[in-house]
């Protein structure tokens, strides 16, 4: 099990994988986490406009070092930077943006996703957990498509694709797709259906490490 | 690169097919796209449902294309106008069907499709004929009633200046509608008097961010309706 | 009776009576017609902020001839110009202010006004008009106080003050003091109450001239 | 003359009474008014009910004001931060509760506050532990869930500029829940770094316009709470 996982992408491979599947002129909102890291990876024949849900449009990356603003940063609190074209807005105008279908592609991380689509991220459910879920839930009933970047399995080797979510949910039959270490991963009417598989990971692999029936490649 | 100019008001509005719900900017002249409302009666789409605060003056622009047959419905708050005839006979023969909405009620219907908010309860109209048939429920003892959000497949809007991200500003009280009903059509189309690069409209002053704009056309010298009146014009 | 409206109030007076109820720092909406010539009448050590519901606060006077814009216009989508101070703002943001209580003072006109405070001043109810409301319902609804501003009775001598209105309703309940040629009356719980009478004009007079009781003045 | 404007912070909190509902703009430090909360600690009113996205860092601005006992309940998105210890050791010892809103259905509950609409629909968080209790309705076939608007006694702003009629424009993404707040607020009290005579603002790029803001006070350097904590501040 350990030799998928270190036979499969990186980090930031799976990052650049998911940049692969974002259209030209796209509006994306990416998640904290491996999400970030997408942005450096898009190809640049293609113009990506990123949505920050805390109020702007067309984020650009990090500033140089003591350049930046501290009233200028991302939904992770990070700062950055506003590229041409870009434009502010308040919150309850950010999230018309998301719940209104406007935004193209959101990337977020997951704690489980179901093979019907549903996703919890936002709760491990430990009885003394402070519970927060930010703008996770908007983005799942509002985003055109929503994408998952998450590890394969938890640290101890439990399944995070899985037949039903234990965890409280985030959102209902929202996931259209997910990236994992080891495999793309489409979350279709029938189930998990296998997209492509990472270099010297095999369908088996896969299978075995996910909770649910995984469908091969169409 | 984004491909979000077009080179004239006939392109801009090219896709727009019969029946289709279009929502034009606009508070009587102030704001009113005239020139992407004439490229639309030059296009010929019809049994139109069009949402607009108003339904135009003289013969021409909004009035033009009621005029012209083109509107099977009009959601508005204000279909009167002094100098007009071209709705009040419409409506009288029976040949276009009125929703009046108060103003404000209006412009939340639209916000609200906008933002991806199916209905909302207003207390606006309450105990008046244009309550009759929508729910009605009490709110720390106040009666509302529900509103259900408004929703287009075009949407027609005139700015002072747009960029190549679709960013718009306006020119004063000719906002109006502009900016909510940028947020609720599938395609807005912009006319702007300039049209500029990224970068040229400050990121603090933008209006309408670019999100909400698909097609931006440049009319640098827009008509205004009262001097078109005044000039005697029609349309076509 | 014709002889109660000649030695009443003039338009102008009429309009120069309600500026005096205007607190100082007031946001105002003024409707058409004699409500738009209380402006010139405010006295000059009172601010007075007046919002017009097409979008703009900090509505100054016509422009002079020649120099208006015509996308800078009134709700009677007249010219008029900006005070420094103003703010554009979309419908939404303006119906926003009405609806939510954000309006000081709204001045209306009315067809009906009745001593329940019940207001009818959108539709004559003829079966052939084209019916208009615009946003006289949002301001009954919304404003903080609704005064009303009106000739006593209508051209054919009918009383407009009445028991219960029987043209098609603006709002309930939402008018808190009429204006006319012959007195300023409130709407109290108990109904119509004289508050001022124009020069010449009686207690009598007016009570004759309106379709329900009038208390005396407190 | 219109009299917003304030000597100091003190006397722009001095009313805000035990029980008040307050809100306090900013989404993590961008935004956050650190100088009327560290006044509004200072002041004493107690048992407050704070609606705000977050709920501090270290032991400075909003974190200092729950460390000071003063808020009885919260109504936010996000209560966890990396640097604070301050909100888990109240929630855990339940001497703070809190209501758990997802970050836009917050930011449309406080509009809608402003905007008079007492209740909305909308589909976030259907089918999750935060619509238990709440009805289902559904529209066109999709199920949404009913929320309430927010309203309260005060808000607390930053703003870059203000004038005298309390119009205000901010700087970069600090400006995020700072416009609805105001809306939602009977006595909205904004710190602005410049405070200018009307008509230095220009009326096409004014955010928040006056008629939503009672009272204006000028903070020329205000304090970045990572920097405080940085510096190992705490408040009082």
């Amino acid at each position: 099990m350990t030799k998928a996982a270190s036979n499969g992408w990186t980090r930031e491979q799976m990052a650049q994988r998911v940049a692969m599947d974002i259209p030209n002129g796209s509006y994306v909102n990416l998640g904290i986490g491996i999400p970030e890291l997408i942005a450096s990876f898009v190809p640049e024949d293609r113009t990506v406009i990123y949505h920050t849900e805390n109020g702007m449009i067309g984020m650009g990356p990090p500033p140089a070092a003591g350049q930046g603003d501290p009233e200028l940063i991302n939904a992770g609190k990070r700062q950055v930077t506003a590229l041409p074209g870009a434009a502010y807005f308040h919150h309850a105008d950010s999230f018309a943006m998301i719940r209104g279908g406007h935004i193209d592609v959101s990337v977020l991380g997951a704690l489980q996703v179901a093979h019907n689509g549903d996703l919890a991220n936002w709760s491990t459910g430990e009885p003394d957990a402070i519970p927060a879920v930010g703008g996770a839930m908007d983005l799942c009933a509002g985003v055109k498509r929503v994408y998952v970047v998450t590890t394969h399995c938890t640290k101890d080797g439990q399944p995070k694709l899985v037949a039903t979510c234990t965890l409280p949910l985030t959102g209902q039959g929202v996931v259209d797709r997910i990236y994992t270490e080891m495999a793309v991963i489409d979350v279709t009417p029938e189930g998990f259906r296998l997209v492509e598989l990472a270099p010297g990971i095999t369908l088996d692999d896969v299978q075995q490490r996910t909770g649910a029936p995984l469908l091969p490649i169409m | 690169m984004l491909q979000k100019f077009y080179p004239n008001v006939h392109e801009a509005v090219a896709d727009v097919f019969n029946g289709a719900v279009v929502m034009v900017g606009g508070f009587g002249e102030s704001g009113s796209p005239i020139e992407l409302i004439h490229a639309l009666i030059d296009q010929g789409a019809r049994d139109l449902t069009v949402v607009s605060n108003n339904c135009g003056s003289g013969e021409v622009g909004l009035a033009a294309l009621f005029k012209a047959g083109r509107v099977r419905k009009i959601i508005c708050s204000f279909p009167r106008t002094a100098n007009s005839t071209v709705f009040p006979e419409l409506y009288r023969a029976g040949k276009c069907e009125l929703e009046l909405t108060p103003q404000g009620t209006l412009a939340e219907r639209i916000r609200a499709g906008g933002a991806g908010i199916p209905g909302f309860y207003t207390p606006t109209a309450v105990g008046t004929p244009l309550a009759e048939g929508k729910e009605v429920r009490t709110f720390n003892g106040r009666p509302y009633i529900l509103e259900h959000a408004l929703r287009a497949d075009f949407a027609l809007i005139k700015g002072r200046a747009a960029d190549t991200h679709g960013n718009v500003v306006y020119n004063k009280t000719a906002r109006n509608f502009g900016p909510i009903m940028a947020m609720a059509a599938e395609i807005t189309i912009v006319q702007a008097q300039r049209v500029v690069p990224a970068g040229e409209i400050d990121p603090e002053t933008v209006v309408t961010p670019g999100i909400f704009v698909q097609r931006v056309v440049e009319v640098a010298l827009p008509a205004h309706e009262s001097e078109l009146i005044k000039a005697g014009a029609t349309y076509p």
